[in-house]
């Protein structure tokens, strides 16, 4: 089941390369965030309730449903292509797949280093990595606001998954604070992105540029 | 207990702040809560050393940070007074920019009392949201653009070194189920598996790095403190940089007794040096000044790296230097605010004959330059000699030749623009003499006799307190 | 005592809140203060073997305590000398300024003057390295604000900062130097450098000292700073800076060399050669200059050259153990200190007044001044025999003293050191007779003849304030060249207190001697000359004296246009030291068919060729292209996400193969 | 005291011969032996007149000049000390004494702002500048080779005992012999009877002197003739002779040398202003050429 589900997010961040519309970030966002709470239900199925619930409310209703119900909302009017970068099309396909190829390896090459159950710890692993590279490297390519907004998501998920990868111990309130912080600052960055969208009628962050040396 | 009620009364008094519209109200807030941090530091001093409960406690080194967070807070909340009386500031503006300002020192005050991972994060989240909230103080599309990018990449940094407290968490796993508390993680700290140790440490110094305003995160650390008001650009250079120095420092003090330390100064020595290097670079290039007193900060955070990297005597050198730094930067960028009324600009070939203008601001200025440059009376100078002793102590002759050599790059790029400021007779300045209050230029000479007196007198509370600080880690 | 001196440098503070015209006295008590505490500090430890004075502060180094030995005493009393006739000075040439300038431009002049005066005692009575350094360093700074009192000049205040940064420079290295020796023996001061000399090469260590001390004394090649820095300093301070602070770069130096254990060969062979080539380029680079200050400045570049010569032959005396070249150099050397700041804050100050009375120091348009400036001209007469080291004045005492210990040991040296020395006699004879090519040059050009120049306003002389110091100095450098012995012994007795140099009676003798010889030759000169002056005038009593014009070879039109030119004065010279110098002539020539041709400009300079090599040429690389690598901050946020990427992906890289 | 009497005896005659010399080799009869000095007598006894741009530089300028080579003349020894003063290095004293006396006259020739002045002048300066070295290069040489550093102690040790030593007193003669034809300004380096001021040296910086001053230069410039010639005749007398002997081959010796240069002077031209530094740096070139004969004699290599 878990394999299943981490080689489904695993395409979707393919898929994330070569997005064009900006809509399909929403549902792809929303996908990755089913995913996540499968991947996470399944981990934490003997754990005690009030975790559950946690992730439960972490993964469906914030990452499921409602960050990509509140980008829809801030970006509705007239943004629909995102400006892509200098890399284009089916190169930016090739380039995350050679980034999930790499991190394939780095989980490798860090198998024996691991512990107990290391060969699933190792999935999540690279199913992590590759989601955090796959930001960075979407955030990198694309001059789009909303798409960086989106690629901030992504490296979420993909520390998400590293946090199920290495079943961390966190204290509860901790965690709530995580979610707190990825929440507000989504919030924030909502906030200015409609600001942004006031005072520089489109969102190409290539205008973001008097400051500089 | 009054921890937390502390961090109750910041949230309740930042909200007042924000809903409260009355200026007076709103400063009167302020400063209060200035107050109440008084208090708590008294408290503080009482229990030094001491866990305060579970997850914070307080040690020397937040103490001495403490002290210096009360001190910049509390001068630069009296500026902001002054600030918006020569500014006609919107009411509302105003009372954000003061919620922000307390809700932001809240969080730094977590960062510096916390004695769990976890928390040190997200109060390090925290100081993220409050500073953009400070930045964003002006409207103009300058400070939203400084603001955006302050955010997005904070929060991916920030994102980052999540990543890494995960891999310490990973590590502590495979040892037995530990919390994250400093003191565990420490006393296990030998048994733990130095990979991940590696991988968390390195996740940490790339994320945290925007707070110290270091390579590689720096860049929006400098649009932030150019765009932002003077007194907020002081704050971030001098409270924020040591929240995220102490932050670094958790790590490196909780994994110091591993095989790994060696190569933690290493690492900390290239992202010292890189760091000098573009400081350098744009120190010798920037028209503007604030840009160039941020980058001045990013100058002194690494050689603050370099020394501390040094380890031995390193180590004092840098705590000083970054207790001596936040003073006299802080009253530089207040002083930055002065000539900025005064000539309506922020580029250097706009200001000229400052001494002539307003000779008491233009002692100041020559006065800051001379301590941000290690000139003695300033302090600077001790803490450099010592980092010089601790790179010769380990023989690192090449670092020691090529931070010379940047350090004078630096002081030539430094000296051509503020003593062009200070004595120059430009013919571009337009000067509005009614922005001249001594006033302020009072405080911040206070500020950086005080760094005079550190650098001559050799007080010996901070000596101590430094010590005390730093006898944790391996000699 | 102790509280006098930290009670001036303590009310020192008050020149910045008294109204303006209480400034300038209330520095006057304080330079006072100061003489009077560290002159009576210097005649005890003259008179006692050293004494040791806690100043009741400390630093990070502990209580800071000042330590006076003979070295350190005699340097004190040539420092209160000529800082008091600086500042007795600068009350005359001050004055146009006071009106000029605003409060605080004044205050912080004479405030860093006087701390410039208490920094420079400071120095030369610390042991303890950080106590040193910060001397050191208050030195360099107090000195710098002072440089930049015409600070709204641009090019004056590019100066400044050059000289600032080539100090710290110098004060990096020699910071360095005591860290190594700390570093060895867990001192940081000159205690600690004694034992790391007694323990390691002496060799590094010293080269690191020489280069950090030689860029405050401006040895060539490390003399960039100097000749700009005088030139755009106001005079008084001119005088100061060469007449006392470079004096601290040699100073540090008799202080290490003092220390040295090994290799003194070879370390006596570097100052020689390094003090030969700085003395010959030095008074090259003077004669080819058109600004006075400027060719003053070179000439401190020479004075210290032969200071370094003097030195060399002394170590090197040492190192073959010939006392008679060991005492005879290094007391050589110690005079010339004094002879040196003597004659040339005499000079700076004359040129000041010069400055004072036309605004001009470019020689091209000076001449005639002898005739309204009659005792200006008169002091600089004096200064300008003096310093070419000619008799009856004081600057021929200090090199007699180190061409004589070179003459006694030349009988009895091997062949290498016979080579060395007649190097150095033959260095320190074109030295002087450039001198003296340099100074009628100087001289001849700006005070004698008429104006080279329409004259545009009336010249008088200086107000008699400005002369004060010039009638001291003029007494002293006469006293001097006629009471030679006594200083000549004064110096063995300051040397005796050195480690590891004890005089016998006999060399003591031998200076005596020579030193009484001339002494009483340079009497009988003067007697002579005043009975042939009298006997002149009773001859011309009796015959008629009329007055003409000068006879011009048969055309009676000339004017001043006719006269010679400094540049044409140095032109001979330059002929055959052009390869040393990048001499440049800017000027149009006349075209074929210019029939009526246009009034046409000349204009020649000489760049210092040593300075292009070594440091501009570098410079300029540096702060040229290295602004060019600052691509990263681009304003582009996606591109500031590559950098974290790359720091992980290489960091992570080069971890992972155990590289860091 | 018998230096002395013997200087001023030989300057008396010295400068008449090489007239005289100079008149016969060109078939006149010439002057008497005496004549310049009946010139001398009558320019003391003249009024002088005094350029209006010049200053009381101009005045001493004379003066100094006479009376530093005065003094010098006081150190130039004949027999066992009979120099008024001999002391350690007293050679450098001599040179530089001399070198007041020229900083002088350069000076009151600058003072009267005329252009071929300053143009001598500059010459002056320059030509005794290049000279200088030949005469300490001599002299430290002599003073290696004879282990004192005293004229008097010097010439007291000089002994010609094997023909390497004779090879040094003929190295030590002409260099000496050049030299001073340097320093008073003869042929082949100026030629005192030109009547071009753009040729002349010392002559053109005098123009404007006149009367007393006129004639202590003069005078000043024939002793310093002697004074050099002297000092080459010491090194060439051996001191073993008996002193009447020697004081004959003195006498003979000086009237050898000034016939030698008016000889000299009227077969050969004056240098080309530009080969001028050339030739006074081969002096000192040959004077480089002693000290390594020394080092040689001395086997020190």
């Amino acid at each position: 089941m878990a394999n299943f589900l981490i080689i489904l997010f695993i395409m979707s961040l393919i898929y994330v390369a070569k997005v064009e519309m900006v809509k399909s970030y929403f549902s792809l966002m929303a996908v990755q965030g089913i995913i996540l709470f499968g991947l996470a239900y399944v981990e934490l199925k003997e754990n005690e309730i009030v975790q559950l619930i946690f992730i439960l409310v972490e993964t469906l209703i914030f990452k499921a449903i409602f960050v990509p119900i509140f980008l829809s909302r801030i970006t509705k009017d007239k943004i629909h292509r995102h400006h892509s970068g200098p890399i284009k099309g089916y190169y930016s396909v090739l380039f995350s797949t050679a980034i999930i190829v790499i991190s394939f390896l780095c989980g490798y090459m860090l198998h024996d280093e691991l512990g107990t159950d290391a060969d699933l710890q190792a999935k999540y692993f690279t199913a992590a990595i590759s989601s955090i590279l796959v930001g960075l490297f979407i955030a990198i390519n694309n001059r789009d606001l909303v798409t960086h907004l989106i690629s901030y998501l992504i490296i979420e998920n993909g520390i998400f998954l590293l946090s199920l990868a290495l079943g961390s111990s966190m204290p509860m309130f901790v965690n709530a604070a995580i979610l707190l912080d990825i929440f507000t600052s989504v919030l924030i960055m909502g906030i200015f992105f409609n600001k942004m969208k006031d005072y520089f009628q489109n969102t190409d962050s290539s205008q973001l540029s008097q400051l500089k040396d | 207990m009054l921890l937390y009620s502390f961090f109750g009364l910041t949230a309740i008094l930042s909200l007042t702040a924000y809903f409260v519209k009355s200026r007076n109200i709103n400063h009167g807030i302020t400063l209060a809560y200035v107050g109440l941090m008084g208090v708590l530091g008294y408290y503080l001093t009482q229990h030094v050393g001491k866990p305060l409960n579970i997850f914070f406690y307080c040690d020397t080194l937040g103490l001495i940070f403490y002290f210096i967070l009360l001190l910049v807070t509390l001068v630069s909340s009296i500026h902001y007074i002054k600030f918006v009386t020569f500014r006609d500031i919107k009411p509302n503006v105003e009372s954000l920019h003061n919620a922000g300002t307390i809700f932001f020192t809240g969080a730094i005050v977590g960062v510096l009392l916390t004695s769990h991972f976890g928390i040190l994060w997200a109060f390090m989240e925290a100081t993220t949201l409050g500073a953009s909230i400070l930045i964003y103080h002006n409207r103009t599309s300058e400070s939203l653009e400084a603001t955006w990018k302050y955010l997005f990449i904070c929060s991916i940094g920030i994102a980052l070194a999540f990543a890494g407290v995960l891999f310490l968490g990973l590590a502590g796993q495979q040892v037995r189920n530990i919390d994250f508390s400093f003191s565990t993680i420490r006393s296990v700290s030998t048994e733990l598996n130095p990979v991940w140790l590696k991988a968390c440490f390195l996740l940490i110094v790339t994320g945290f790095s925007v707070k110290l305003g270091l390579v590689p995160l720096f860049n929006v650390d400098i649009d932030a403190k150019d765009a932002s008001p003077s007194q907020v650009g002081a704050s971030l250079s001098s409270v924020l940089m040591n929240a995220g120095f102490i932050a670094i420092y958790r790590f490196y003090e909780a994994f110091s007794h591993t095989s790994i330390l060696p190569w933690m100064n290493k690492l900390l020595m290239i992202t010292g040096i890189l760091s000098l290097f573009f400081s350098a670079v744009y120190i010798l290039k920037v028209k503007n000044v604030k840009r160039m007193f941020a980058y001045s900060s990013m100058e002194h955070a690494a050689l603050v790296l370099i020394a501390f990297s040094c380890g031995g005597i390193g180590y004092f050198a840098a705590i000083l230097h970054l207790i001596m730094h936040s003073l006299v930067k802080a009253s530089l960028f207040f002083q930055v605010s002065q000539m900025h009324r005064i000539y309506d600009s922020k580029l250097d070939e706009k200001i000229g004959s400052y001494l002539r203008v307003n000779p008491l601001g233009g002692i100041v200025l020559l006065l800051g330059f001379l301590s941000i440059i290690a000139m003695p009376p300033s302090g600077m100078l001790i803490s450099e000699l010592m980092m010089f002793q601790s790179l010769i102590a380990n023989n690192y002759w090449w670092i020691a030749i090529l931070v010379l050599l940047m350090v004078l790059l630096i002081i030539y790029g430094l000296a051509i623009k503020m003593l062009g400021i200070v004595f120059l007779k430009k013919s571009s300045a337009s000067i509005n003499i009614r922005g001249v209050t001594n006033f302020e230029s009072v405080i911040q000479l206070v500020l950086i006799i005080i760094v005079f007196y550190i650098g001559l007198f050799r007080p010996e509370i901070i000596v101590q307190s430094i010590n005390s600080a730093i006898q944790s880690l391996p000699s | 005592m102790v509280t006098v001196f930290n009670l001036a440098l303590l009310i020192s503070f008050g020149v910045f809140i008294l109204p303006k015209k209480w400034k300038y006295p209330l520095s006057i008590i304080l330079h006072l203060l100061l003489v009077a505490s560290t002159t009576s500090w210097a005649i005890e430890a003259f008179t006692t073997d050293g004494v040791t004075i806690p100043l009741g502060i400390s630093t990070w180094s502990g209580p800071v305590t000042m330590v006076i030995d003979r070295l350190s005493a005699y340097f004190i009393l040539i420092i209160n000398l000529i800082c008091l006739c600086g500042i007795l000075y600068a009350g005359g040439y001050l004055k146009p300024y006071m009106s000029k300038k605003r409060a605080v431009f004044i205050s912080l002049h004479l405030f860093s003057f006087l701390w410039l005066h208490g920094a420079i005692l400071l120095v030369t009575t610390m042991r303890d390295g950080i106590a040193f350094l910060l001397a050191w360093e208050l030195m360099s700074l107090f000195s710098f604000i002072l440089v930049i009192f015409e600070g709204q000049k641009e090019s004056t205040l590019k100066t400044g900062i050059n000289y600032l940064l080539q100090m710290h420079l110098g004060f990096a290295l020699i910071m360095i130097g005591f860290l190594i020796a700390n570093n060895q023996t867990g001192h940081l001061s000159f205690d600690g450098v004694a034992s790391y000399f007694s323990m390691q090469k002496n060799i590094l260590l010293f080269l690191i000292f020489f280069a950090g001390f030689g860029i405050k004394a401006g040895f060539i090649p490390l003399h960039s700073w100097l000749p700009r820095a005088h030139p755009a300093a106001p005079s008084h301070v001119s005088g100061v800076m060469s007449g006392v602070m470079i004096k601290m770069g040699i100073y540090g130096i008799f202080r290490v060399v003092s220390l040295l254990q090994d290799s003194l060969m070879a370390i006596g062979i570097i100052v020689l050669v390094i003090g030969i080539v700085s003395g010959l380029m030095g008074v090259i680079m003077a004669i080819m200059q058109h600004d006075l200050k400027k060719l003053l400045a070179y000439h401190s570049i020479e004075n210290i050259g032969i200071i370094g010569m003097g030195l060399g032959i002394g170590i090197l005396g040492k190192a073959v153990n010939d006392e008679a070249l060991m005492i005879m150099g290094l007391a050589g050397a110690l005079l010339h200190n004094l002879n040196h700041a003597l004659f040339k804050s005499l000079l700076f100050f004359t040129a000041g007044n010069v400055y004072y009375a036309t605004h001009t120091v470019n020689m091209d348009s000076l001449g005639g001044l002898i005739k309204n400036m009659r005792y200006t001209s008169i002091a600089f007469l004096v200064g300008a025999l003096a310093i070419s080291g000619i008799p009856p004045f004081n600057g021929f005492i200090s090199e007699f003293l180190i061409y004589s210990g070179i003459l006694h040991h030349l009988p009895l040296a091997d062949f290498s050191m016979s080579l060395v020395g007649i190097g150095t006699l033959l260095g320190l004879v074109l030295i002087g007779g450039l001198c003296i090519y340099c100074f009628t040059k100087a001289f001849g050009m700006s005070f004698l003849g008429t104006r080279r120049s329409e004259i545009t306003q009336q010249v008088d002389e200086v107000p008699k304030g400005m002369l004060i110091p010039a009638v001291l100095l003029i007494g002293l450098i006469l006293s001097i060249g006629l009471r030679a012995p006594f200083f000549g012994g004064l110096m063995v007795d300051i040397l005796e207190q050195l480690p590891g140099i004890n005089p016998s009676n006999l060399i003591r003798e031998e200076i005596s001697h020579s030193l009484t010889m001339t002494s009483n030759i340079h009497i009988l000169l003067l007697l002579i000359t005043a009975g042939l002056v009298l006997i002149r005038l009773w001859a011309q009593a009796r015959v008629k004296v009329t007055t003409g014009p000068t006879w011009g070879c048969g055309y009676s039109a000339g004017d001043f246009r006719h006269q010679y030119t400094p540049t044409s004065y140095a032109d001979s010279l330059r002929q055959i030291v052009d390869p040393l110098i990048d001499y440049q002539r800017n000027y149009k020539s006349f075209g074929e068919t210019e029939i009526f041709p246009p009034p046409k400009t000349f204009h020649t300079e000489s760049k210092d060729l040593i300075e292009e090599k070594t440091i501009l040429s570098w410079v300029n690389l540096l702060t040229r292209y290295l602004p060019r690598a600052g691509v990263a901050q681009s304003g582009l946020i996606n591109h500031y996400l590559i950098y974290p990427m790359l720091f992980l992906l290489i960091l992570g890289l080069l971890t992972f193969l155990n590289v860091i | 005291m018998l230096s002395l009497t013997l200087i001023f005896i030989a300057s008396i005659y010295f400068p008449g011969i090489i007239v005289k010399v100079k008149a016969l080799t060109s078939g006149r009869k010439g002057p008497g032996i005496l004549q310049p000095w009946y010139d001398i007598f009558r320019l003391f006894k003249k009024g002088s007149v005094y350029s209006t741009s010049s200053s009381f530089v101009f005045q001493i300028g004379a003066v100094v000049y006479f009376s530093s080579v005065l003094v010098a003349a006081l150190f130039i020894p004949f027999e066992e000390n009979d120099a008024l003063f001999s002391f350690t290095g007293d050679f450098i004293l001599f040179a530089y004494l001399l070198g007041l006396g020229r900083f002088l006259i350069i000076l009151s020739a600058l003072d009267v702002s005329s252009g071929f002045e300053g143009m001598g002048a500059n010459r002056e300066a320059f030509y005794s500048l290049l000279i200088e070295p030949a005469f300490f290069i001599m002299f430290s040489a002599l003073a290696m080779f004879t282990g004192y550093s005293s004229f008097h102690d010097i010439f007291a040790n000089l002994h010609y005992d094997n023909y390497f030593s004779i090879m040094i007193a003929i190295i030590a003669g002409y260099v000496l012999a050049n030299i001073t034809l340097v320093e008073t300004s003869r042929l082949p380096v100026d030629d005192p009877l030109t009547h071009l001021e753009l040729t002349m040296v010392h002559e053109v910086m005098v123009l404007d002197h006149s009367g007393f001053d006129l004639a202590l230069i003069k005078t000043a410039t024939n002793l310093k003739f002697v004074l050099f010639s002297t000092l080459s005749a010491n090194c060439l007398i051996p001191q073993a002779l008996a002193l009447w002997e020697r004081v004959a081959i003195f006498l003979v010796l000086q009237i050898a040398f000034a016939a030698g240069i008016g000889w000299f002077e009227s077969f050969r031209a004056r240098n080309k202003m530009a080969m001028n530094a050339q030739y006074i740096l081969s002096v000192s070139a040959v004077a480089m050429v002693l000290i390594f004969v020394i080092i040689i004699i001395k086997n020190r290599i």
